[in-house]
Protein backbone atom coordinates (compact mmCIF):
# COMPACT_ATOMS: atom_id res chain seq x y z
CA UNK A 1 0.00 0.00 0.00
CA UNK A 2 1.17 3.80 -0.72
CA UNK A 3 0.30 6.04 2.11
CA UNK A 4 -0.16 9.76 1.04
CA UNK A 5 -1.07 12.74 3.33
CA UNK A 6 -2.16 16.13 2.31
CA UNK A 7 -2.23 17.92 5.82
CA UNK A 8 -3.39 21.16 4.18
CA UNK A 9 -6.72 19.58 2.66
CA UNK A 10 -6.49 16.79 5.59
CA UNK A 11 -6.72 14.45 2.86
CA UNK A 12 -5.65 10.63 2.77
CA UNK A 13 -4.39 8.83 -0.41
CA UNK A 14 -4.57 5.15 0.40
CA UNK A 15 -3.26 3.17 -2.93
CA UNK A 16 -3.83 -0.66 -2.98
CA UNK A 17 -1.18 -2.08 -4.74
CA UNK A 18 -2.25 -5.96 -3.83
CA UNK A 19 -5.01 -8.46 -5.09
CA UNK A 20 -7.80 -8.12 -2.43
CA UNK A 21 -8.52 -11.54 -0.95
CA UNK A 22 -9.37 -12.83 3.01
CA UNK A 23 -5.32 -13.47 2.68
CA UNK A 24 -4.28 -10.17 2.20
CA UNK A 25 -7.38 -8.23 3.43
CA UNK A 26 -6.04 -8.42 7.12
CA UNK A 27 -2.92 -6.81 6.48
CA UNK A 28 -4.29 -3.95 4.21
CA UNK A 29 -7.14 -3.78 6.95
CA UNK A 30 -4.78 -3.21 9.85
CA UNK A 31 -2.09 -0.83 7.95
CA UNK A 32 -5.22 1.04 6.71
CA UNK A 33 -6.53 1.65 10.45
CA UNK A 34 -3.20 2.66 11.13
CA UNK A 35 -2.85 5.51 8.72
CA UNK A 36 -6.13 6.90 9.39
CA UNK A 37 -5.97 7.15 13.73
CA UNK A 38 -2.32 8.64 13.06
CA UNK A 39 -3.60 11.52 10.62
CA UNK A 40 -7.03 11.71 11.44
CA UNK A 41 -8.30 12.70 7.93
CA UNK A 42 -11.32 14.64 7.10
CA UNK A 43 -11.29 12.58 3.51
CA UNK A 44 -10.11 9.21 3.01
CA UNK A 45 -9.62 7.86 -0.79
CA UNK A 46 -8.91 4.21 -1.30
CA UNK A 47 -6.96 4.48 -4.92
CA UNK A 48 -7.67 0.72 -6.88
CA UNK A 49 -5.61 1.83 -10.02
CA UNK A 50 -3.20 -1.26 -9.11
CA UNK A 51 -5.81 -3.83 -7.77
CA UNK A 52 -6.19 -6.42 -10.21
CA UNK A 53 -8.06 -8.62 -8.33
CA UNK A 54 -10.90 -8.55 -5.70
CA UNK A 55 -13.23 -10.53 -3.86
CA UNK A 56 -16.03 -10.11 -1.66
CA UNK A 57 -13.43 -9.28 1.19
CA UNK A 58 -12.78 -6.29 -0.29
CA UNK A 59 -16.58 -5.72 0.69
CA UNK A 60 -15.18 -5.78 4.19
CA UNK A 61 -12.62 -3.92 3.40
CA UNK A 62 -14.35 -1.17 2.73
CA UNK A 63 -17.46 -1.17 4.37
CA UNK A 64 -15.02 -0.96 7.90
CA UNK A 65 -13.31 1.47 7.11
CA UNK A 66 -16.21 3.45 6.25
CA UNK A 67 -18.06 2.95 9.79
CA UNK A 68 -14.23 4.16 10.94
CA UNK A 69 -14.00 6.98 9.60
CA UNK A 70 -17.52 7.88 9.59
CA UNK A 71 -17.30 7.49 13.21
CA UNK A 72 -14.25 10.16 13.06
CA UNK A 73 -16.27 12.66 11.02
CA UNK A 74 -14.66 12.11 7.47
CA UNK A 75 -15.64 10.90 4.15
CA UNK A 76 -14.88 8.05 2.29
CA UNK A 77 -14.42 7.63 -1.81
CA UNK A 78 -13.49 4.99 -3.79
CA UNK A 79 -11.17 6.16 -6.83
CA UNK A 80 -9.61 3.82 -10.13
CA UNK A 81 -12.34 1.32 -9.66
CA UNK A 82 -11.98 -0.97 -13.02
CA UNK A 83 -15.19 -2.45 -14.31
CA UNK A 84 -15.21 -5.85 -12.16
CA UNK A 85 -14.47 -4.54 -9.39
CA UNK A 86 -17.51 -1.64 -9.44
CA UNK A 87 -19.60 -4.95 -10.11
CA UNK A 88 -18.61 -6.07 -7.00
CA UNK A 89 -19.00 -2.37 -5.43
CA UNK A 90 -22.41 -2.10 -6.46
CA UNK A 91 -23.63 -5.60 -5.45
CA UNK A 92 -22.97 -4.61 -1.65
CA UNK A 93 -24.43 -1.47 -1.80
CA UNK A 94 -21.29 0.32 -1.32
CA UNK A 95 -21.63 2.88 -4.52
CA UNK A 96 -24.52 4.01 -2.70
CA UNK A 97 -22.85 5.16 0.00
CA UNK A 98 -19.15 5.99 -1.21
CA UNK A 99 -18.61 8.52 -4.43
CA UNK A 100 -17.09 5.93 -6.20
CA UNK A 101 -14.91 6.77 -9.59
CA UNK A 102 -14.13 4.34 -12.39
CA UNK A 103 -10.80 4.00 -13.98
CA UNK A 104 -10.30 4.98 -17.76
CA UNK A 105 -9.28 2.22 -20.06
CA UNK A 106 -5.40 3.00 -20.98
CA UNK B 1 -20.60 -24.11 -33.01
CA UNK B 2 -19.90 -27.32 -30.93
CA UNK B 3 -16.60 -27.19 -29.01
CA UNK B 4 -13.79 -29.99 -29.82
CA UNK B 5 -12.89 -29.76 -25.92
CA UNK B 6 -13.76 -32.50 -23.54
CA UNK B 7 -11.34 -32.24 -20.49
CA UNK B 8 -11.41 -32.77 -16.60
CA UNK B 9 -8.60 -32.01 -13.73
CA UNK B 10 -8.81 -32.35 -9.96
CA UNK B 11 -7.23 -30.23 -7.47
CA UNK B 12 -6.44 -30.58 -3.56
CA UNK B 13 -4.66 -28.15 -1.85
CA UNK B 14 -4.25 -27.64 2.14
CA UNK B 15 -6.68 -25.01 3.89
CA UNK B 16 -3.96 -22.01 3.92
CA UNK B 17 -5.12 -18.66 3.13
CA UNK B 18 -2.22 -18.08 0.68
CA UNK B 19 -3.53 -20.69 -1.62
CA UNK B 20 -6.62 -18.78 -2.70
CA UNK B 21 -4.42 -16.77 -5.29
CA UNK B 22 -3.01 -20.21 -6.04
CA UNK B 23 -6.21 -22.00 -6.39
CA UNK B 24 -7.94 -19.83 -8.66
CA UNK B 25 -4.96 -18.46 -11.26
CA UNK B 26 -5.33 -22.90 -11.81
CA UNK B 27 -9.26 -22.67 -12.42
CA UNK B 28 -8.63 -19.79 -14.79
CA UNK B 29 -5.72 -21.34 -16.58
CA UNK B 30 -7.89 -24.30 -16.77
CA UNK B 31 -11.37 -22.49 -18.31
CA UNK B 32 -8.66 -20.65 -20.96
CA UNK B 33 -8.99 -23.66 -23.11
CA UNK B 34 -12.60 -22.58 -23.33
CA UNK B 35 -11.17 -18.64 -24.99
CA UNK B 36 -12.96 -16.84 -22.09
CA UNK B 37 -13.32 -13.09 -22.31
CA UNK B 38 -11.52 -10.71 -19.84
CA UNK B 39 -14.72 -10.34 -17.92
CA UNK B 40 -15.53 -14.45 -18.13
CA UNK B 41 -12.26 -15.01 -16.68
CA UNK B 42 -12.50 -12.39 -13.73
CA UNK B 43 -16.05 -13.76 -12.89
CA UNK B 44 -14.74 -17.47 -12.93
CA UNK B 45 -11.70 -16.31 -10.28
CA UNK B 46 -14.08 -14.37 -7.95
CA UNK B 47 -16.13 -17.10 -7.88
CA UNK B 48 -13.43 -19.76 -7.11
CA UNK B 49 -12.06 -17.21 -4.69
CA UNK B 50 -15.04 -16.86 -2.49
CA UNK B 51 -16.09 -20.85 -2.50
CA UNK B 52 -12.39 -21.70 -1.26
CA UNK B 53 -11.96 -18.90 1.24
CA UNK B 54 -15.31 -20.51 2.46
CA UNK B 55 -13.83 -23.26 2.92
CA UNK B 56 -10.99 -22.42 4.40
CA UNK B 57 -12.70 -20.18 7.02
CA UNK B 58 -16.12 -21.45 7.43
CA UNK B 59 -15.19 -25.02 6.61
CA UNK B 60 -12.36 -25.57 8.43
CA UNK B 61 -12.53 -22.66 11.04
CA UNK B 62 -8.50 -22.75 12.34
CA UNK B 63 -8.29 -26.10 12.00
CA UNK B 64 -5.95 -27.82 8.46
CA UNK B 65 -7.89 -30.06 5.99
CA UNK B 66 -8.10 -30.10 2.32
CA UNK B 67 -9.53 -27.73 -0.18
CA UNK B 68 -10.89 -30.28 -3.26
CA UNK B 69 -11.59 -28.49 -6.74
CA UNK B 70 -12.77 -30.86 -9.84
CA UNK B 71 -13.21 -29.07 -13.22
CA UNK B 72 -14.89 -30.31 -15.98
CA UNK B 73 -15.24 -28.74 -19.29
CA UNK B 74 -18.38 -29.90 -21.47
CA UNK B 75 -19.13 -28.45 -24.83
CA UNK B 76 -19.25 -25.07 -23.98
CA UNK B 77 -19.12 -24.69 -20.38
CA UNK B 78 -17.13 -25.46 -17.18
CA UNK B 79 -18.26 -26.69 -14.35
CA UNK B 80 -16.76 -26.31 -11.30
CA UNK B 81 -16.64 -28.15 -7.85
CA UNK B 82 -15.50 -27.24 -4.61
CA UNK B 83 -15.79 -29.12 -1.65
CA UNK B 84 -14.53 -29.74 1.89
CA UNK B 85 -14.83 -31.85 4.61
CA UNK B 86 -15.30 -29.04 7.06
CA UNK B 87 -17.95 -28.82 9.66
CA UNK B 88 -20.63 -28.07 6.89
CA UNK B 89 -23.86 -25.52 6.61
CA UNK B 90 -26.85 -25.77 9.02
CA UNK B 91 -29.08 -23.76 7.52
CA UNK B 92 -28.09 -23.46 3.49
CA UNK B 93 -31.33 -21.64 2.81
CA UNK B 94 -29.87 -18.69 5.34
CA UNK B 95 -26.55 -19.31 4.16
CA UNK B 96 -27.06 -18.20 0.78
CA UNK B 97 -29.39 -15.03 1.94
CA UNK B 98 -27.32 -11.77 0.83
CA UNK B 99 -25.58 -10.38 3.73
CA UNK B 100 -25.74 -13.23 6.12
CA UNK B 101 -22.44 -14.11 7.94
CA UNK B 102 -21.87 -16.49 10.64
CA UNK B 103 -18.53 -14.37 11.16
CA UNK B 104 -19.10 -10.89 11.15
CA UNK B 105 -16.31 -9.83 13.64
CA UNK B 106 -13.66 -11.01 10.73
CA UNK B 107 -15.42 -8.35 8.30
CA UNK B 108 -17.28 -11.00 6.34
CA UNK B 109 -19.69 -9.30 4.33
CA UNK B 110 -22.41 -12.24 3.77
CA UNK B 111 -21.61 -11.40 0.20
CA UNK B 112 -19.93 -14.71 -1.20
CA UNK B 113 -22.85 -17.17 -2.22
CA UNK B 114 -24.40 -14.00 -3.76
CA UNK B 115 -21.33 -12.68 -5.86
CA UNK B 116 -21.46 -16.75 -7.24
CA UNK B 117 -25.21 -17.07 -7.46
CA UNK B 118 -25.05 -13.83 -9.89
CA UNK B 119 -20.97 -14.20 -11.77
CA UNK B 120 -22.09 -17.99 -12.64
CA UNK B 121 -24.63 -19.43 -14.41
CA UNK B 122 -25.47 -22.12 -11.98
CA UNK B 123 -24.85 -22.33 -8.69
CA UNK B 124 -25.71 -25.64 -6.09
CA UNK B 125 -24.91 -25.76 -2.31
CA UNK B 126 -24.89 -29.58 -0.73
CA UNK B 127 -23.75 -29.93 2.95
CA UNK B 128 -23.97 -32.25 5.82
CA UNK B 129 -23.22 -30.70 9.53
CA UNK B 130 -19.97 -32.46 10.37
CA UNK B 131 -19.41 -34.01 7.20
CA UNK B 132 -18.37 -31.15 4.99
CA UNK B 133 -19.74 -28.70 1.76
CA UNK B 134 -19.61 -29.18 -1.73
CA UNK B 135 -20.44 -26.03 -4.14
CA UNK B 136 -20.81 -26.56 -7.85
CA UNK B 137 -21.01 -24.08 -9.79
CA UNK B 138 -21.11 -23.82 -13.72
CA UNK B 139 -20.28 -20.99 -16.52
CA UNK B 140 -21.17 -20.96 -20.22
CA UNK B 141 -18.33 -19.56 -22.39
CA UNK B 142 -20.46 -17.65 -24.90
CA UNK B 143 -17.84 -17.82 -27.85
CA UNK B 144 -18.04 -18.59 -31.98
CA UNK B 145 -14.71 -19.70 -32.48
CA UNK B 146 -11.67 -20.92 -30.89
CA UNK B 147 -7.64 -20.51 -32.21
CA UNK B 148 -4.52 -20.83 -30.15
CA UNK B 149 -3.43 -17.58 -30.35
CA UNK B 150 -6.95 -16.77 -28.43
CA UNK B 151 -5.76 -19.27 -26.16
CA UNK B 152 -2.45 -17.48 -25.85
CA UNK B 153 -3.74 -14.53 -25.86
CA UNK B 154 -6.20 -15.05 -22.42
CA UNK B 155 -2.99 -17.32 -20.37
CA UNK B 156 -1.61 -14.12 -20.77
CA UNK B 157 -3.81 -12.03 -19.01
CA UNK B 158 -4.39 -14.88 -16.29
CA UNK B 159 -2.94 -13.61 -12.88
CA UNK B 160 -1.90 -10.20 -14.66
CA UNK B 161 -2.27 -6.59 -13.61
CA UNK B 162 -4.38 -4.30 -15.95
CA UNK B 163 -1.76 -1.69 -15.45
CA UNK B 164 2.11 -2.36 -15.00
CA UNK B 165 4.02 -1.71 -12.18
CA UNK B 166 7.38 -2.86 -13.46
CA UNK C 1 15.81 -16.77 6.78
CA UNK C 2 13.73 -19.48 7.71
CA UNK C 3 10.42 -19.20 5.18
CA UNK C 4 7.52 -19.39 6.97
CA UNK C 5 5.80 -21.55 4.51
CA UNK C 6 5.07 -25.14 4.64
CA UNK C 7 2.57 -26.34 1.92
CA UNK C 8 1.04 -29.14 -0.52
CA UNK C 9 -1.34 -29.28 -3.09
CA UNK C 10 -2.05 -32.16 -5.80
CA UNK C 11 -3.06 -31.61 -9.22
CA UNK C 12 -4.45 -34.26 -11.53
CA UNK C 13 -5.57 -33.97 -15.35
CA UNK C 14 -6.27 -35.83 -18.61
CA UNK C 15 -3.19 -36.03 -20.51
CA UNK C 16 -4.65 -34.11 -23.31
CA UNK C 17 -1.71 -31.47 -25.18
CA UNK C 18 -3.87 -28.66 -24.38
CA UNK C 19 -3.31 -29.08 -20.46
CA UNK C 20 0.09 -28.42 -21.26
CA UNK C 21 0.06 -24.95 -20.43
CA UNK C 22 -2.44 -25.29 -17.54
CA UNK C 23 -0.14 -27.32 -15.54
CA UNK C 24 2.93 -25.39 -15.78
CA UNK C 25 0.57 -22.20 -15.25
CA UNK C 26 -0.56 -24.01 -11.85
CA UNK C 27 2.96 -24.56 -10.53
CA UNK C 28 3.92 -21.66 -10.90
CA UNK C 29 1.06 -19.60 -9.20
CA UNK C 30 1.94 -22.28 -6.42
CA UNK C 31 5.15 -21.38 -6.64
CA UNK C 32 4.81 -18.06 -6.06
CA UNK C 33 4.37 -17.76 -2.50
CA UNK C 34 8.37 -18.69 -2.52
CA UNK C 35 8.04 -14.89 -4.53
CA UNK C 36 10.52 -16.36 -7.23
CA UNK C 37 12.05 -13.98 -9.86
CA UNK C 38 10.95 -13.90 -13.28
CA UNK C 39 13.70 -16.34 -14.22
CA UNK C 40 13.09 -18.68 -11.55
CA UNK C 41 9.44 -18.71 -12.06
CA UNK C 42 10.57 -19.08 -15.93
CA UNK C 43 12.54 -22.33 -15.23
CA UNK C 44 9.80 -24.02 -12.90
CA UNK C 45 7.29 -23.64 -16.26
CA UNK C 46 10.04 -24.83 -18.57
CA UNK C 47 10.74 -27.79 -16.44
CA UNK C 48 7.33 -28.55 -15.88
CA UNK C 49 6.30 -28.42 -19.09
CA UNK C 50 8.54 -31.10 -20.38
CA UNK C 51 7.81 -33.38 -17.57
CA UNK C 52 4.39 -32.99 -18.78
CA UNK C 53 4.80 -33.31 -22.05
CA UNK C 54 6.80 -36.69 -21.41
CA UNK C 55 4.02 -37.85 -19.57
CA UNK C 56 1.67 -37.23 -22.40
CA UNK C 57 3.88 -38.19 -25.63
CA UNK C 58 6.37 -40.67 -24.28
CA UNK C 59 4.24 -42.25 -21.66
CA UNK C 60 0.80 -42.33 -22.89
CA UNK C 61 1.66 -42.28 -26.66
CA UNK C 62 -2.17 -41.62 -28.92
CA UNK C 63 -4.34 -43.33 -25.34
CA UNK C 64 -5.89 -41.32 -22.74
CA UNK C 65 -4.44 -41.64 -19.18
CA UNK C 66 -4.06 -39.53 -15.87
CA UNK C 67 -1.30 -37.24 -15.63
CA UNK C 68 -0.65 -36.19 -11.52
CA UNK C 69 1.40 -33.72 -10.06
CA UNK C 70 2.38 -33.24 -6.74
CA UNK C 71 3.93 -29.83 -5.04
CA UNK C 72 5.51 -29.10 -1.56
CA UNK C 73 7.20 -26.10 -0.22
CA UNK C 74 9.72 -26.87 2.38
CA UNK C 75 11.48 -24.17 3.39
CA UNK C 76 12.47 -21.84 0.78
CA UNK C 77 12.41 -24.99 -1.56
CA UNK C 78 9.53 -26.10 -4.23
CA UNK C 79 9.38 -30.06 -5.18
CA UNK C 80 7.55 -31.12 -7.86
CA UNK C 81 6.57 -34.68 -9.07
CA UNK C 82 5.26 -35.54 -12.01
CA UNK C 83 4.17 -39.13 -12.62
CA UNK C 84 2.05 -41.06 -15.11
CA UNK C 85 1.26 -44.47 -15.13
CA UNK C 86 2.17 -44.94 -19.12
CA UNK C 87 4.83 -47.13 -20.47
CA UNK C 88 7.64 -46.66 -18.55
CA UNK C 89 11.57 -46.09 -19.76
CA UNK C 90 13.55 -48.77 -20.31
CA UNK C 91 17.15 -47.82 -19.94
CA UNK C 92 17.01 -44.47 -17.93
CA UNK C 93 20.80 -43.30 -18.50
CA UNK C 94 20.33 -43.18 -22.11
CA UNK C 95 17.34 -41.29 -21.80
CA UNK C 96 18.62 -38.71 -19.45
CA UNK C 97 21.50 -37.70 -22.79
CA UNK C 98 21.09 -34.92 -24.38
CA UNK C 99 20.13 -35.20 -27.76
CA UNK C 100 18.67 -39.08 -27.08
CA UNK C 101 14.64 -39.07 -28.45
CA UNK C 102 12.20 -42.17 -28.89
CA UNK C 103 10.50 -39.76 -31.10
CA UNK C 104 12.91 -38.01 -33.68
CA UNK C 105 9.83 -38.25 -36.07
CA UNK C 106 7.90 -36.21 -34.01
CA UNK C 107 11.04 -33.45 -34.24
CA UNK C 108 11.21 -34.04 -30.19
CA UNK C 109 14.77 -33.00 -29.66
CA UNK C 110 15.81 -35.07 -27.03
CA UNK C 111 16.76 -32.00 -24.56
CA UNK C 112 13.70 -32.77 -22.49
CA UNK C 113 15.69 -34.04 -19.77
CA UNK C 114 18.77 -31.94 -19.82
CA UNK C 115 16.66 -29.03 -20.27
CA UNK C 116 14.63 -30.29 -16.30
CA UNK C 117 18.39 -30.62 -14.74
CA UNK C 118 20.08 -27.91 -15.70
CA UNK C 119 16.85 -25.75 -14.37
CA UNK C 120 16.38 -27.34 -11.31
CA UNK C 121 18.60 -27.79 -8.64
CA UNK C 122 18.16 -31.65 -8.48
CA UNK C 123 16.09 -33.91 -10.92
CA UNK C 124 15.20 -37.23 -10.46
CA UNK C 125 13.55 -40.29 -12.85
CA UNK C 126 11.89 -43.28 -11.36
CA UNK C 127 10.57 -45.63 -14.04
CA UNK C 128 9.30 -49.12 -14.20
CA UNK C 129 8.35 -50.59 -17.83
CA UNK C 130 4.82 -51.27 -18.17
CA UNK C 131 3.97 -49.47 -14.77
CA UNK C 132 4.67 -45.46 -15.34
CA UNK C 133 7.02 -42.79 -14.79
CA UNK C 134 7.62 -40.37 -12.06
CA UNK C 135 10.09 -37.02 -12.67
CA UNK C 136 11.14 -35.42 -9.29
CA UNK C 137 12.36 -31.99 -9.67
CA UNK C 138 13.49 -29.60 -6.63
CA UNK C 139 14.37 -25.89 -6.55
CA UNK C 140 15.64 -23.61 -4.14
CA UNK C 141 14.33 -20.11 -4.09
CA UNK C 142 16.87 -17.74 -3.03
CA UNK C 143 14.95 -15.26 -1.33
CA UNK C 144 15.65 -12.95 1.65
CA UNK C 145 12.19 -11.44 2.78
CA UNK C 146 8.59 -12.32 1.30
CA UNK C 147 5.95 -9.80 1.05
CA UNK C 148 2.43 -10.12 0.14
CA UNK C 149 3.33 -7.38 -2.41
CA UNK C 150 6.52 -9.34 -3.75
CA UNK C 151 4.03 -12.33 -4.16
CA UNK C 152 0.79 -10.01 -5.79
CA UNK C 153 3.75 -8.80 -8.34
CA UNK C 154 4.60 -12.41 -9.06
CA UNK C 155 1.17 -13.68 -9.75
CA UNK C 156 0.82 -11.22 -11.92
CA UNK C 157 3.56 -12.16 -13.79
CA UNK C 158 2.47 -15.44 -14.25
CA UNK C 159 1.23 -16.44 -18.01
CA UNK C 160 1.78 -12.81 -18.68
CA UNK C 161 3.36 -11.65 -22.18
CA UNK C 162 6.44 -9.60 -21.95
CA UNK C 163 5.77 -7.41 -24.35
CA UNK C 164 2.25 -6.38 -24.93
CA UNK C 165 0.07 -6.77 -28.18
CA UNK C 166 -2.61 -4.18 -27.72
CA UNK D 1 1.71 -15.94 -36.86
CA UNK D 2 2.04 -12.66 -38.43
CA UNK D 3 3.59 -13.17 -41.93
CA UNK D 4 5.41 -10.70 -43.82
CA UNK D 5 7.34 -11.08 -47.71
CA UNK D 6 9.66 -9.09 -48.99
CA UNK D 7 9.98 -9.72 -52.77
CA UNK D 8 12.91 -7.64 -53.26
CA UNK D 9 15.05 -9.26 -50.71
CA UNK D 10 13.55 -12.57 -50.70
CA UNK D 11 13.02 -12.18 -47.30
CA UNK D 12 10.57 -13.80 -45.02
CA UNK D 13 9.40 -12.68 -42.14
CA UNK D 14 7.68 -15.20 -39.80
CA UNK D 15 6.63 -13.27 -36.12
CA UNK D 16 5.49 -15.74 -33.27
CA UNK D 17 2.95 -14.78 -31.55
CA UNK D 18 1.82 -17.79 -29.19
CA UNK D 19 3.57 -19.89 -26.46
CA UNK D 20 5.61 -22.52 -27.90
CA UNK D 21 4.85 -25.93 -26.51
CA UNK D 22 4.18 -29.14 -27.72
CA UNK D 23 0.88 -28.72 -28.10
CA UNK D 24 1.21 -25.21 -29.98
CA UNK D 25 4.70 -26.91 -32.02
CA UNK D 26 2.05 -28.57 -34.46
CA UNK D 27 0.58 -25.66 -35.98
CA UNK D 28 3.57 -23.55 -35.92
CA UNK D 29 5.54 -26.12 -37.95
CA UNK D 30 2.49 -26.13 -40.55
CA UNK D 31 2.45 -22.84 -40.83
CA UNK D 32 6.01 -22.01 -41.58
CA UNK D 33 6.22 -24.89 -43.15
CA UNK D 34 3.45 -23.80 -46.04
CA UNK D 35 5.13 -20.11 -46.24
CA UNK D 36 8.34 -21.31 -46.77
CA UNK D 37 7.38 -23.66 -49.92
CA UNK D 38 5.08 -21.14 -51.11
CA UNK D 39 7.82 -18.20 -51.11
CA UNK D 40 10.98 -20.33 -51.65
CA UNK D 41 12.73 -17.48 -49.80
CA UNK D 42 16.36 -16.80 -49.74
CA UNK D 43 15.88 -15.51 -45.73
CA UNK D 44 13.40 -16.58 -43.60
CA UNK D 45 13.66 -14.61 -39.83
CA UNK D 46 11.73 -15.91 -36.81
CA UNK D 47 10.69 -12.87 -34.99
CA UNK D 48 10.12 -14.19 -31.03
CA UNK D 49 9.50 -10.63 -29.57
CA UNK D 50 5.78 -12.13 -28.61
CA UNK D 51 6.88 -15.26 -27.30
CA UNK D 52 6.91 -15.47 -23.69
CA UNK D 53 7.28 -18.62 -23.01
CA UNK D 54 9.16 -21.60 -24.78
CA UNK D 55 10.21 -25.32 -24.03
CA UNK D 56 12.05 -27.63 -26.05
CA UNK D 57 9.10 -27.80 -28.43
CA UNK D 58 10.65 -24.51 -30.02
CA UNK D 59 13.99 -26.55 -30.58
CA UNK D 60 12.15 -29.01 -32.92
CA UNK D 61 10.18 -26.51 -34.46
CA UNK D 62 13.32 -24.15 -35.49
CA UNK D 63 15.97 -27.09 -36.39
CA UNK D 64 13.32 -28.34 -38.40
CA UNK D 65 12.38 -25.75 -40.37
CA UNK D 66 16.68 -24.70 -40.23
CA UNK D 67 17.08 -28.12 -42.18
CA UNK D 68 14.66 -27.21 -44.78
CA UNK D 69 15.42 -23.80 -45.41
CA UNK D 70 19.40 -25.04 -45.86
CA UNK D 71 17.98 -27.58 -48.53
CA UNK D 72 16.58 -25.10 -50.29
CA UNK D 73 19.35 -22.64 -50.40
CA UNK D 74 18.80 -20.12 -48.03
CA UNK D 75 19.35 -19.13 -44.49
CA UNK D 76 17.43 -18.74 -41.10
CA UNK D 77 17.86 -16.18 -38.50
CA UNK D 78 16.24 -15.57 -34.87
CA UNK D 79 15.43 -12.16 -33.86
CA UNK D 80 14.09 -10.48 -30.49
CA UNK D 81 14.48 -13.60 -28.08
CA UNK D 82 14.21 -13.32 -24.49
CA UNK D 83 17.17 -14.56 -22.39
CA UNK D 84 14.84 -17.56 -20.90
CA UNK D 85 14.50 -18.56 -24.82
CA UNK D 86 18.09 -17.81 -25.15
CA UNK D 87 19.39 -20.02 -22.26
CA UNK D 88 16.99 -23.13 -24.40
CA UNK D 89 18.70 -22.30 -28.36
CA UNK D 90 22.11 -22.23 -26.00
CA UNK D 91 21.55 -25.65 -24.63
CA UNK D 92 20.89 -27.18 -28.36
CA UNK D 93 23.44 -25.45 -30.00
CA UNK D 94 20.88 -23.26 -32.49
CA UNK D 95 22.86 -20.29 -31.51
CA UNK D 96 26.07 -22.12 -33.47
CA UNK D 97 24.58 -22.52 -36.15
CA UNK D 98 21.76 -19.72 -36.25
CA UNK D 99 22.50 -15.60 -35.78
CA UNK D 100 20.70 -14.70 -32.87
CA UNK D 101 19.28 -11.47 -31.62
CA UNK D 102 18.30 -10.67 -28.13
CA UNK D 103 15.26 -8.89 -27.01
CA UNK D 104 15.58 -5.24 -26.22
CA UNK D 105 14.25 -4.46 -22.89
CA UNK D 106 11.36 -1.92 -22.71
N1 LIG E 1 -17.69 -24.30 3.15
C1 LIG E 1 -18.49 -23.89 4.18
N2 LIG E 1 -18.53 -24.58 5.34
C2 LIG E 1 -19.30 -24.17 6.37
N3 LIG E 1 -20.07 -23.05 6.34
C3 LIG E 1 -20.08 -22.31 5.21
C4 LIG E 1 -19.30 -22.70 4.08
N4 LIG E 1 -19.53 -21.78 3.11
C5 LIG E 1 -20.40 -20.90 3.60
N5 LIG E 1 -20.75 -21.20 4.87
C6 LIG E 1 -21.71 -20.47 5.73
O1 LIG E 1 -22.52 -19.64 4.88
C7 LIG E 1 -22.42 -18.28 5.29
C8 LIG E 1 -22.56 -17.36 4.10
O2 LIG E 1 -21.47 -17.50 3.20
P1 LIG E 1 -21.09 -16.31 2.22
O3 LIG E 1 -22.31 -15.87 1.49
O4 LIG E 1 -19.93 -16.76 1.38
O5 LIG E 1 -20.65 -15.11 3.17
P2 LIG E 1 -19.36 -14.88 4.09
O6 LIG E 1 -18.27 -15.82 3.67
O7 LIG E 1 -19.02 -13.47 3.88
O8 LIG E 1 -19.80 -15.17 5.50
C9 LIG E 1 -21.10 -18.18 6.00
O9 LIG E 1 -21.06 -17.09 6.89
C10 LIG E 1 -21.03 -19.53 6.71
O10 LIG E 1 -21.79 -19.52 7.90
N1 LIG F 1 7.04 -40.13 -19.01
C1 LIG F 1 7.74 -40.90 -19.89
N2 LIG F 1 7.28 -42.14 -20.23
C2 LIG F 1 7.95 -42.91 -21.11
N3 LIG F 1 9.11 -42.54 -21.72
C3 LIG F 1 9.63 -41.32 -21.42
C4 LIG F 1 8.98 -40.44 -20.50
N4 LIG F 1 9.72 -39.31 -20.39
C5 LIG F 1 10.77 -39.50 -21.21
N5 LIG F 1 10.75 -40.69 -21.83
C6 LIG F 1 11.78 -41.23 -22.77
O1 LIG F 1 12.98 -40.48 -22.61
C7 LIG F 1 13.38 -39.89 -23.85
C8 LIG F 1 14.09 -38.59 -23.61
O2 LIG F 1 13.21 -37.62 -23.07
P1 LIG F 1 13.53 -36.06 -23.26
O3 LIG F 1 14.93 -35.79 -22.83
O4 LIG F 1 12.47 -35.29 -22.57
O5 LIG F 1 13.47 -35.82 -24.84
P2 LIG F 1 12.25 -35.79 -25.87
O6 LIG F 1 10.95 -35.60 -25.11
O7 LIG F 1 12.56 -34.64 -26.74
O8 LIG F 1 12.27 -37.10 -26.59
C9 LIG F 1 12.10 -39.78 -24.64
O9 LIG F 1 12.35 -39.72 -26.04
C10 LIG F 1 11.37 -41.06 -24.23
O10 LIG F 1 11.84 -42.17 -24.94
Amino acid sequence: MNVNYEQKNKLLLLEITEEIDHHTSEKIRRRADNEITRYMPRKVIFDFSNVTFMDSAGIGVVLGRYKMIKMLGGTLELKNVSLNLKKIFEMSGITKICPTTIKQAI
Amino acid sequence: MKSIYENEMKLEFISKSNNEAFARISVAAFAAQLDPTVEEISDIKTSVSEAVTNSIIHGYEDTEGIVKIICKIIGNSIIIEISDTGKGIENIEEAKKPLYTSKPNLERSGMGFTIMESFMDEMKIESILGIGTKVTMKKLIKKEEITDEDISKVLSQIGQKESNEN
